[in-house]
């Protein structure tokens, strides 16, 4: 299948990305911020880094990127769109994902192995793991505090919109080890339709035991996995 | 006409300021005991070109409602007045 | 031509003005000599820049011609942005070491971010793409507030510009000392990775080329940093500081990705970027190193503010610009690469076969020199030379004759807790140090491990330079850091290929300053030979000095080792219960220049550790080929804290104890005998463990070796134990370790 | 007595403001083609226990030189009022 993977100015993990979907033979399309053009991709990628050196609002200025007007509509006409860091931070601030991400608690950014607790699998991105699963995927940013007011929050947990939370490698409540403080530990959401996901952690960097993990690999097989149930995403792209 | 304009945007006050604390507690480390809060936000400086502080006034509200507070986190405020004059003062949100 | 704004020849400008370009009376009328007249007020701000210690090394430029800088891969040694070096696969590695002391100390965050922006560039110049970043700090002592608050404002603008990039910082080093109380060291490393046909030089070529000026726009940034960074620094310094740069990493990282694509490309004939003295040094060297000649028009240059001058432009040290010759016809599609990363590029000016630098604003001349004279005809200090009186009296000093003040177990824990030695999480947690899925071995081993990807290769990076050895002895201080740094990469098992160097050190006006500058390129020099690792870059920082007071000699060195099979690789953690631990190397009880003399003593006295750089090299060979042959579960070198830190650290990281027996600690003699073995910091070693069945091979490959190998017990349970006199549970260890640099008094005091 | 005191902290001018450049560019390309410059700084609300305004004017002054702005690169303005008062206004430096 093909993934498409945006690139802003600023981003930086497009070749990671890249990489980590050849890993399985999928091929990765590069789309320019500037461009409108999909070329088809069955899912979109908005890959990490710090898209217009994150000035002002991580994510502020790239959600006006030509790209992200086709990005939005891929979206609402169902395309799997895939929010990685600052991915997660434009797809909030294009209002796609509800919730904004503030700086860290500690207000130091922070690159240090995470474990997310996988809390529903009735979603393409985590169709390949079981509840309570708990995988190892780095974290790497300075502005990943998720917050959103309580009723969004209720909502989210109520809809089942929570895919990862931050825990201990024992799948127990993260506490203090939190990353960056996130409320209820929320470390991804999808949107109401279950097609949008923004998560902090870098899974493009958990996909080879030589790095220290596989887990990564796992939501990129789950998502190759749903859309090959599906069939290509031939009325979305 | 050329304006100058002031923004400040402010973390919402249900919104947890971490910045506004290190600073509250590292004020008071200095022996500034009296100070008994102290909240961080965004100050930015405008130069505009409009033609009348009205429309400058507008314009930068504007700006501010698309890109330089996010509404779901920040309040904003604005100042505008001529280049050289006196300002005038409004609050939109 | 006539030259606008040449004073009359006779007379010496004032004082100010020519300490303002840090020129001396005398080489001021060597240029008044050489030109026949005057120079200009460009041009002798051009002539300061270029003459001035950190563009021209005018005093260690003949130090420098010592360094082995040939070897079998070298593709490209000093001379050019970075050195290059073969690595096979059709690849080279390329990198360079650089220090931004000076700035750090003024604006610890701007300081640092744009000494990261510096090397980056220095490497993607070369048309090679980053893929790593290390960084070597050194500040006063820990406990201090202030010193405190420029560690985290320098960790925090290393992190700002690396993470921003995207760039992983995966290694580096720190220190804190007396000596940095206020001059902190800043050294940031950088390494690349091209195919060879894409290698870029900065030598310019093609009389009537254009030259563009590429990225931001240029501003009043750091005006005379050059001229800065070579003076001592005093109580004016706070005021003649020129305006601090700030950095932007945004900037640069589309300029990297716009270089990147051009690189290799016929139509680029030259990259060069702008660092110190801005726009006066890259258009003299560009043009210097290609044989022709230079000419450009400053008011094509855009700016950042209204009213700059020609001497302004041309000083500027603006952050995040490079220069490029491009060939004839090719402009608009170079240019056309920057436009879609929406940087702006000016044509400023062209190439041409006068040997001359020319700088018109508009229709004036405003500096016409010849570039042999910038550039070859340096005036250089040939300083006086003497070793530091109170030498002998410090060597004298016997470390074991001292009392202990505390039982082992108490100093083991001490020294884990020791912000020397402690782990260094606080700070590399805030450096992304995986971007790029490249990062086998983060930081917090012996070094940092990087594969390549599509190939089976991997690069194994350090960072080395303990001062305290220099001391006593900066020749042997200089080789240590040298065979350090080659035994990190030797403990991955990783074979060392080349060094990148930087030489911190005080003024040297000063005798003493001098000699040990002397000495210690002496000492890198044998130790760089002995080792195989030529000196392919580096960097020079004088006058690292505050009112009169020198740093102790830090040359630090950067090495990059090569590994065959990424996978092939071992770490520094316990692995296994059940396995043996054995030592490899010499046992001897050296204190001088240990960091147990520092905490238990307070000094820094007596002989510095030996160093026998034949056994040196068989014993980190004997290392390698039992990784190679994977024969180890482990294996860490011995370095500050001697054989009981290694051991220890080795049980932390691994989660695991160990029980030892080591007989010479507690035999009798002098009252530091068991210290010294414990603790002292004696070279050459390295703790490994292993599996019983690779025990007889591994003594037989040491036999080979000609290699001290000594097994010490066996790996297990909750406690480090050795013999009678250490017995500390794994997680007191790991607590002190932990909390090194995390201790109460954490600084929230200062300025940012 | 109780103080609300607004402090802004802006970069010198001759410093470089990458910030102000990214909102100047975005600003544009949102069609905001008036606007001819932006800079951005940081902004601090206080409160404040003190004698009187004076002294409450003193010792944030005092606050801004230890620890609020960074001398080497950046000025500050202060604004106090009594807490539900009205502001007045002075600029150190
Ligand atoms: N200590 C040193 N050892 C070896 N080479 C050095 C040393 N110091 C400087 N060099 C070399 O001298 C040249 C000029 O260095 P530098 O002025 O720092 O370069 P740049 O202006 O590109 O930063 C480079 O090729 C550098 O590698
Ligand atoms: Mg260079």
């Amino acid at each position: 299948m093909r993934f498409g993977i945006a690139v802003f100015p600023g981003t930086w993990s497009d070749r990671d990305c890249a990489h980590a979907v050849g890993l399985d033979g999928h091929q990765a399309v590069m789309l320019w911020h500037k461009d409108r053009e999909l070329h088809g991709v069955d899912c979109v990628i908005l890959p990490g880094g710090f898209s217009y050196g994150d000035y002002l609002r991580c994510g502020a200025v790239a959600r006006f990127a030509p790209l992200m007007e086709s990005v939005a509509d891929f979206a609402r006409r169902g395309g799997l769109v895939w929010g990685i860091c600052n991915g997660f931070q434009i797809l909030c601030e294009a209002h796609l994902l509800p919730g904004a991400l503030l700086r860290n608690a500690s207000l130091q950014f922070r690159c240090a192995p995470a474990w997310l607790r996988v809390d529903t699998t009735e979603s393409p991105f985590t169709a390949s793991c079981r509840v309570g699963d708990v995988l190892q995927i780095p974290v790497s940013h300075g502005e990943g505090r998720y917050v959103a007011d309580q009723a969004t929050l209720d909502q989210l947990e109520r809809e089942e919109r929570v895919l990862f939370r931050y825990t201990r490698p024992d799948g127990g409540p993260v506490g203090a080890a939190s990353p960056n403080g996130s409320l209820r530990d929320i470390a991804g959401i999808v949107n109401h339709d279950g097609n949008v996901l923004g998560m902090m952690p870098h899974p493009e960097r958990a996909c080879e035991p030589l790095l220290g993990s596989a887990d990564g690999m796992r939501l990129f097989r789950s998502v190759a996995r749903s859309m090959e149930r599906e069939g290509t995403a031939a009325g979305v792209g | 006409m050329r304006f100058s304009s002031e923004v400040v945007v402010t973390l919402r006050p249900s919104i947890n300021d971490p910045q506004g604390l290190v600073v509250h507690d590292g004020l008071r480390q200095l022996g500034f005991t009296g100070v008994r809060s102290a909240r961080v936000g965004k100050y930015i400086e405008l130069e505009v070109e409009a033609a009348d502080e009205a429309s400058a006034q507008a314009v930068v509200t504007q700006m501010c409602e698309k890109l330089l507070r996010n509404p779901v986190i920040e309040d904003y405020r604005i100042t505008v007045r001529p280049l050289g004059g006196a300002p005038s003062s409004g609050s939109p949100t | 031509m006539a030259v606008s704004g040449a004073a009359a020849p006779a007379q010496l400008p004032d004082a100010g003005v020519l300490a303002e370009v840090a020129l001396s009376a005398d080489e001021y009328r060597l240029a008044v000599r050489r030109l026949e007249r005057a120079p200009s007020e460009v041009e002798l701000g051009v002539i300061g820049a270029l003459w001035s210690e950190h563009c021209g090394y005018k005093t260690s430029k003949p130090l420098l011609g010592r360094l082995p800088t040939r070897g079998p891969g070298v593709l490209q040694g000093p001379g050019e942005n970075a050195g290059a070096v073969d690595i096979g696969e059709g690849l080279a590695v390329v990198f360079k070491i650089e220090s931004h002391n000076h700035p750090s100390a003024i604006e610890p965050y701007q300081g640092a971010a744009t000494g990261v922006g510096g090397i980056l560039r220095d490497v993607f110049t070369m048309g090679a793409r980053p893929v790593a970043l290390l960084d070597s700090l050194r500040f006063g002592p820990h406990d201090e507030p202030r010193q405190r608050w420029l560690c985290d404002g320098v960790v925090a603008g290393i992190g700002g510009y690396g993470n921003c990039i995207g760039v992983p910082t995966v290694g580096g080093e720190i220190y804190f000392d007396d000596s940095y109380r206020h001059n902190c060291l800043v050294n940031a490393m950088c390494v690349g990775v091209i195919e060879h046909s894409r290698l870029t030089r900065a030598s310019a070529a093609g009389p009537g080329n254009p030259v563009l000026l590429v990225g931001a726009d240029t501003g009043r940034d750091g005006i005379h940093g050059a001229t800065f960074a070579s003076v001592e620094l005093d109580e004016s310094s706070e005021e003649r500081r020129p305006a601090v740069q700030v950095g932007n990493p945004f900037l640069e990282k589309c300029l990297m990705e716009a270089c990147l694509e051009l690189a290799g490309d016929p139509r680029v004939v030259a990259v060069q970027d702008l660092g110190a003295a801005g726009l006066a040094s890259s258009t003299a060297e560009l043009a210097h190193r290609g044989g022709c000649g230079i000419e450009v028009d400053v008011a094509q240059v855009s700016r950042r503010e209204r009213g700059m001058t020609a001497y302004e432009v041309m000083l500027s040290e603006s952050q995040e610009r490079m220069l490029l010759v491009v060939q004839a016809g090719a402009e608009d599609a170079v240019r056309a690469v920057f436009d879609r990363w929406d940087l702006h590029s000016d044509i400023v000016g062209r190439i041409t076969d006068t040997a001359r630098l020319v700088v018109r604003d508009g229709d004036a001349v405003v500096c016409d020199l010849p570039l042999e004279m910038l550039i070859d005809e340096v005036p250089l200090r040939h300083p006086a030379s003497r070793p530091p009186a109170a030498t002998p009296a410090l060597l004298a000093h016997d470390p074991l004759a001292e009392r202990p003040p505390w039982p082992a177990g108490e100093a083991l824990l001490r020294l884990l807790g020791s912000p020397n030695i402690g782990s260094r999480r606080p700070i590399f947690r805030r450096y992304d140090h995986q971007v790029g899925d490249d990062t086998v071995i983060a930081p917090g081993a012996d070094a940092a491990l990087l594969r390549i990807k599509e190939t089976s290769l991997a690069l194994a990076l350090t960072t080395d330079g303990n001062a305290r050895y220099g001391v006593l002895d900066p020749r042997r201080g200089a080789a240590i850091a040298v065979a350090e740094a080659a035994r990190n990469l030797s403990a991955l098992g990783a074979e060392p290929v080349a060094v990148t160097n930087c030489l911190n050190f005080g003024n040297p006006e000063k005798p003493e300053v001098f000699w040990q500058l002397q000495q210690a390129v002496e000492g890198m020099s044998e130790a760089c030979e002995a080792l195989g690792t030529p000196v392919v870059s580096g960097n020079v920082s004088l006058y690292n000095d505050t009112t009169g007071v020198s740093i102790d000699p830090t040359p630090v060195i950067g090495m990059v080792g090569r590994l065959e099979d990424a996978r092939r690789h071992v770490r520094a953690a316990l692995a296994a219960p059940g396995d043996s631990v054995a030592l490899v190397g010499p046992i001897a009880a050296e204190l001088g220049g240990s960091e147990y003399q520092r905490l238990a003593h307070a000094v820094n006295a007596g002989p510095r550790p030996e160093l026998d750089l034949g056994l040196e090299a068989r014993v980190q060979a004997l290392v390698r080929a039992a990784v190679a042959a994977g024969l180890l579960h482990s294996a860490h070198d011995c370095a500050e804290g001697g054989l009981a830190v290694a051991l220890a650290e080795s049980a932390i990281l691994g989660g695991l104890g160990c029980r030892l027996e080591l007989a010479e600690a507690e035999a009798s003699g002098p009252p530091s005998q068991g210290a010294g073995i414990l603790f002292g910091e004696s070279q050459s070693r390295f703790v490994i463990s292993y599996s019983g069945e690779s025990a007889l091979q591994l003594a037989q490959l040491a036999q080979e070796h000609r290699v001290p190998f000594r097994v010490l017990g066996t790996v297990g349970g909750d406690r480090i134990v050795i013999g009678q006199i250490v017995d500390v549970s794994l997680a007191d260890a790991r607590t002190a370790y932990d909390d090194a640099l995390t201790g109460p008094a954490t600084a929230t005091v200062g300025h940012g």
